[in-house]
């Protein structure tokens, strides 16, 4: 009897000074990490939505998302003067090949993508995690239900994106998300009034810029669809992606002003 | 049973003649999961050397307190509160390296390696061998982690550590980042390092013929 | 501030004080009643679990010891260091005992016994023992695939031209090796009996000096001119009684097969293979053939008596060296009518004559 | 109900394999499957401790953990649980199986350690928080997991066995001739990958 008694008296010993040590400095550390959380947090949707300044979550009831999604929030970005800019939604898809893939998706006031960000992913290192290269940009400019285009299965439905070769599973999670992100923002937009008087100012401007982008997504479809297949240089291929980002963020600012 | 090995034969003694990799086949799981890129593989060693030292330390002080019916139990619970604590503090004050690195950290709890030495080593010596076989131990991993992940990437990736080597004709040799690529990889290297023991052996053993021992 | 550390605490305190209760109750419950000797005695024995003291491990024969009623020097393994150790923590006095090693019976290497095919699978003895009983004409030799070697935790036997060869001093008899062996040509034998008949094939004298060089061929030499009658022959093999063997070495000097070997302390001294037979130029086969020719003549009349006092000798353990000739031929002959007819066999009938005339 | 299950269930025995898939569980792995015999007892001590980590880690992870928030002492609890059950089981087996408990010797311990117990238990909770998930679904992941460990281990067990007796060049022998066949399986099992339904 006490064998028992000494047996759990020592380890009832250790595990409590272990768990006072962990209880101590977690609670030193946790305000500091949740500090560390919201600044990503917060660069990340700047980085979607270069023009606006500050966000705040939109409290309208956002639409049933699909079966293994999961859509957390949609933040509403405001330029310096308050005038909206666009919308910022995180969805967590968990049909990743790893598991759960977490997406940001910002899109302007019109529903169009301005960028996407993969923050969170196990997939696997080299074919998978290839979503988070500069593949994820031909989100760009797309609208809703966009398509997965594995070698010509999309057709010619301009609003597809081009499959991650050899990561199939883990391009359908990203779209999925996507898809979710964008539908949601819609509702929001569709709510605040079919895109608030911003969208006036933006009118003719995206007119311009839709063309100037259609070409530019074009060819970077073209220049994506040859490198995917002969697996040619990455040169090449980021060279028009430059050219599309220089476009995008003279545009915004033109439409900021 | 003091362990009569002196302290530079303790640390020596990890990082090459009982080399935790090549040698004791121990802590595969990380090995074979994290060294797809050489980045990763040092960030792995040196977070495992960390832990492996604190926590020797802290067994070896404690060899005499813990009776043997708990003694896994308790040496797992130590291990693990110092993996959380490391796992916080880098959280909290190197948010850049634990992003990089965040994924491996909960990976230590149950690298073999870490209770193995405690209980082959840390619970039998005092805290200063314990200490140095764990930076021995740390080291020796570190190492066989570098070059398994060097091998790795450049023929899985064509980069070394993110720099491309090779220019645009170069098709990766996607298997090698896969989980099969791991295996071939360290047998390939037991089979050179058998090779090239077998030499050291032989012009060893060829040594003491002719002195006639 | 206060409960965020206070909570863990109890949390986890918690969890460890219910699994150290849970633990302490089983390590009572599932408390494997041990004797306290067993683990000594546990240190003493070298645990190499090789069954060697007839139980399944050192475990198991430690328990067996404690329980009573098992003889402290069974571990072949430890001898007498071991044995001794044993008797002190039982308490009680270690009898002395016969050193024994195992010894392999067949010089059969592929330069004495001529090979059916040559086998090309797993360096493994069963393997081989499964396909057509291996690849020897001799269905009883030793394989060399050495099956025995991997068994053998010591060390002690090595596979040298072909044939199994036990290092005296490593081996300690565990009986692995000759438990291992698929064609059983592996004996434990008292070291103090010197020699041994490194032979275990049943078959005909004819057939037996047909697939080996080496081989007993049943001839009854031994038996006859060992002094103690240690040797006995049983379906054309001779055995050695280690008991009555007093190594005088006779029967290995008589042995026209060369089949008995002399095991010394530096290891087994085989006897160099007999020298090629040297031709016979066509003269001395008639001169033979026509001696045969008489000796058949007189034979024929007494055979019937023959038969009688053949028996008779076997069973009387000093024969006699004439009476072992005469049998020898009149069993020679018998060989002969029952086998192909002169004519056919030419070459096998020119061996039998030179047999004969050693013999002489 | 039942088709999540099997689901579940055919995912972590081939697609995601814990062993030649996902890496987890590899020390043991290599070590024990020398002999067949040895890794079917190593395979049954694994998947009952596992079925019994996922049972009692779910209770500990959702009434303890989550309603006072103790999600950073997720990977202490759990471990603590499994080092716990694994000693028990090491009683339980010297006392009932001896000659098992002798044959797995060392590796008995290292279950504890074994990533592949730790990695059910971690992803019982993580992977299947999307869906709300009932109690049933990570007991049989946990098994499934377990018998996914088995499959590969016995399976490797059986190569090596040949591999014993077959003449393997000079500086191939022992590990590495092994870790060559264990990429072998594994390239087998990630043909299972494409399954999907």
């Amino acid at each position: 009897m006490k064998e028992i008694l000494t047996l759990t008296i020592k380890l009832l010993l250790i595990t409590a000074i272990v768990a006072a040590l962990l209880g101590g400095i977690n609670m030193v550390t946790e305000p500091i990490i949740a500090e560390n959380n919201e600044a990503t947090f917060q660069a990340n949707l700047k980085e979607l939505l270069p023009g606006a300044e500050n966000f705040e979550l939109d409290g309208t009831k956002l639409p049933e998302p699909e079966a293994g999604v999961k859509v957390n929030g949609v933040y509403c970005g405001m330029a310096a003067d308050g005038t909206p800019v666009g919308y910022v939604t995180e969805a967590v898809c968990s049909e990743g090949y790893g598991g759960d893939v977490v997406v940001m998706t910002g899109v302007d006031a019109e529903g169009k993508i301005t960028k996407v960000k993969v923050t969170e992913m196990e997939e696997t290192p080299g074919l998978g995690a290839k979503c988070q290269t500069d593949w994820i940009d031909q989100y760009i400019g797309l609208t809703e239900n966009i398509a997965v285009d594995k070698n010509g299965s999309a057709g010619n439905n301009p609003n597809k994106i081009e499959a991650i070769s050899g990561a199939t599973i883990t391009s359908r999670a990203v779209t999925k998300a996507v898809n979710n992100s964008v539908s949601a923002a819609m509702t929001v937009i569709a709510d605040n009034g079919g895109g608030a008087p911003a969208a006036e100012i933006d009118g003719e401007a995206p007119a311009e810029g839709e063309a100037v982008e259609g070409e530019a997504t074009a060819d970077t479809e073209a220049a994506e669809g040859e490198a995917a297949e002969e697996g040619a240089a990455p040169e090449q291929e980021e060279a028009p992606a430059d050219e599309t980002a220089e476009i995008d963020a003279a545009e915004t600012e033109g439409g900021a002003e | 049973m003091e362990n009569k090995k002196g302290y530079l034969s303790t640390f020596l003694n990890g990082l090459i003649t009982e080399n935790p990799t090549l040698v004791l086949f121990l802590g595969m799981c990380p090995t074979l999961a994290v060294t797809t890129g050489v980045i990763n593989g040092v960030g792995m060693g040196l977070s495992t050397t960390a832990v492996l030292i604190c926590s020797n330390i802290v067994i070896s002080l404690l060899r005499k307190f813990i009776p043997d019916k708990i003694r896994i139990a308790s040496y797992i619970v130590i291990i693990a509160g110092f993996v959380t604590i490391v796992q916080m503090l880098l959280n909290a004050y190197v948010p850049a390296l634990s992003s990089s690195l965040g994924i491996y950290i909960p990976l230590i709890v149950v690298n073999c390696i870490i209770l193995g030495r405690a209980e082959a080593f840390a619970n039998k010596n005092t805290v200063g061998k314990s200490a140095l076989d764990g930076l021995g131990m740390g080291l020796g991993f570190t190492c066989s982690l570098c070059i398994i992940a060097a091998v790795r990437e450049i023929l899985g990736a064509g980069t070394f550590a993110g720099i491309p080597l090779f220019g645009e004709s170069f098709k990766p040799v996607s298997i090698m980042i896969l989980p099969p690529g791991a295996f071939l990889t360290l047998g390939v290297l037991l089979a050179v390092i058998n090779v090239i023991g077998g030499k050291i052996k032989k012009n060893k053993s060829d040594d003491t013929e002719k002195e006639g021992i | 501030m206060f409960n965020s550390i206070l909570v863990p605490i109890l949390i986890i305190g918690g969890m460890g004080l219910v699994f150290g209760v849970l633990l302490g109750v089983a390590s009572k419950v599932f408390a494997v009643k041990e004797d306290e000797r067993i683990p000594k005695i546990l240190e003493v024995l070298p645990g190499a679990n090789c069954g060697g003291c007839g139980f399944a491990g050192c475990s198991a024969y430690a328990a067996a010891l404690c329980k009573g009623g098992v003889k402290t020097n069974m571990c072949p393994v430890g001898g007498e260091a071991v044995a001794n150790q044993i008797a002190e923590i039982m308490g009680v006095t270690a009898e002395k005992k016969e050193r024994m090693v195992a010894r392999v019976l067949c010089n059969g290497s592929p330069d004495r016994a001529v090979q059916k095919y040559y086998f090309d699978g797993p360096r493994d003895c069963y393997s081989a023992h499964k396909l057509g009983g291996g690849e020897k004409m001799c269905a009883y030799g030793c394989l060399g695939f050495g099956s025995c070697v991997k068994v053998c935790k010591f060390g002690a036997i090595s596979i040298q031209n072909g044939v199994a060869y036990v290092n005296i001093d490593k081996c300690v008899a565990c009986g692995a090796c000759a438990e291992e062996c698929p064609k059983k040509v592996i004996k434990i034998l008292p070291l103090r009996s010197k020699y041994t008949i490194n032979c275990k094939s049943v078959e005909k004298g004819k057939v037996t000096r047909h697939d080996c060089q080496v081989g007993c061929i049943g001839c009854g030499i031994c038996a006859k001119t060992c002094p103690k009658g240690a040797i006995s022959i049983s379906d054309n093999l001779a055995v050695i009684d280690p008991a009555k063997c007093v190594n005088c070495g006779l029967c290995a000097q008589k042995c026209p097969q060369k089949a008995i070997n002399k095991v010394t302390p530096e290891g087994l001294v085989r006897p160099e293979p007999k020298p090629a037979k040297p031709k016979l130029t066509p003269e001395q086969i008639e001169a033979l053939k026509a001696k045969k020719a008489a000796q058949k003549k007189d034979q024929s009349q007494p055979a019937g008596q023959k038969e009688k006092n053949v028996k008779s000798e076997q069973v009387k353990a000093d024969t006699k060296f004439n009476d072992v000739v005469k049998e020898n031929i009149a069993k020679e002959a018998e060989a002969r009518e029952t086998g192909a007819a002169i004519e056919k066999s030419k070459n096998e009938d020119v061996s039998k004559t030179q047999e004969i005339e050693i013999n002489e | 109900m039942v088709a999540d299950l099997l689901i579940i269930a055919i995912g972590a025995i081939l697609i995601n394999n814990f062993v030649l898939v996902q890496f987890l569980g590899i020390c043991p792995f290599l070590g024990v499957s020398k002999k067949v015999d040895t890794s079917v007892g190593m395979g049954f001590a694994v998947i009952f401790v596992m079925a019994c980590a996922s049972i009692i880690t779910w209770c500990v992870q959702y009434y303890l953990l989550v309603p006072f928030h103790l999600e950073y002492l997720q990977t202490i609890a759990f471990i603590l649980v499994i080092a716990v059950l694994v000693q028990f089981v090491e009683m339980f087996l010297k006392k009932s199986i001896p000659s098992l408990y002798s044959a797995l010797g060392v590796y008995l311990p290292l279950i504890t350690t074994n990533c592949a117990v730790l990695g059910v238990a971690i992803q019982n909770i993580t992977k299947f928080t999307g869906v709300e998930m009932s109690f049933v679904k990570s007991l049989v992941y946990g098994v499934s997991a377990g018998i996914g460990f088995t499959i590969a281990i016995v399976l490797f067990a059986g190569v090596r066995e040949r591999l014993e007796s077959s003449n393997v060049p000079e500086f191939l022998k022992g590990m590495p001739i092994t870790l060559v066949t264990a990429a072998l399986l594994s390239i087998a099992f990630l043909g299972f990958s494409g399954l999907s339904f």
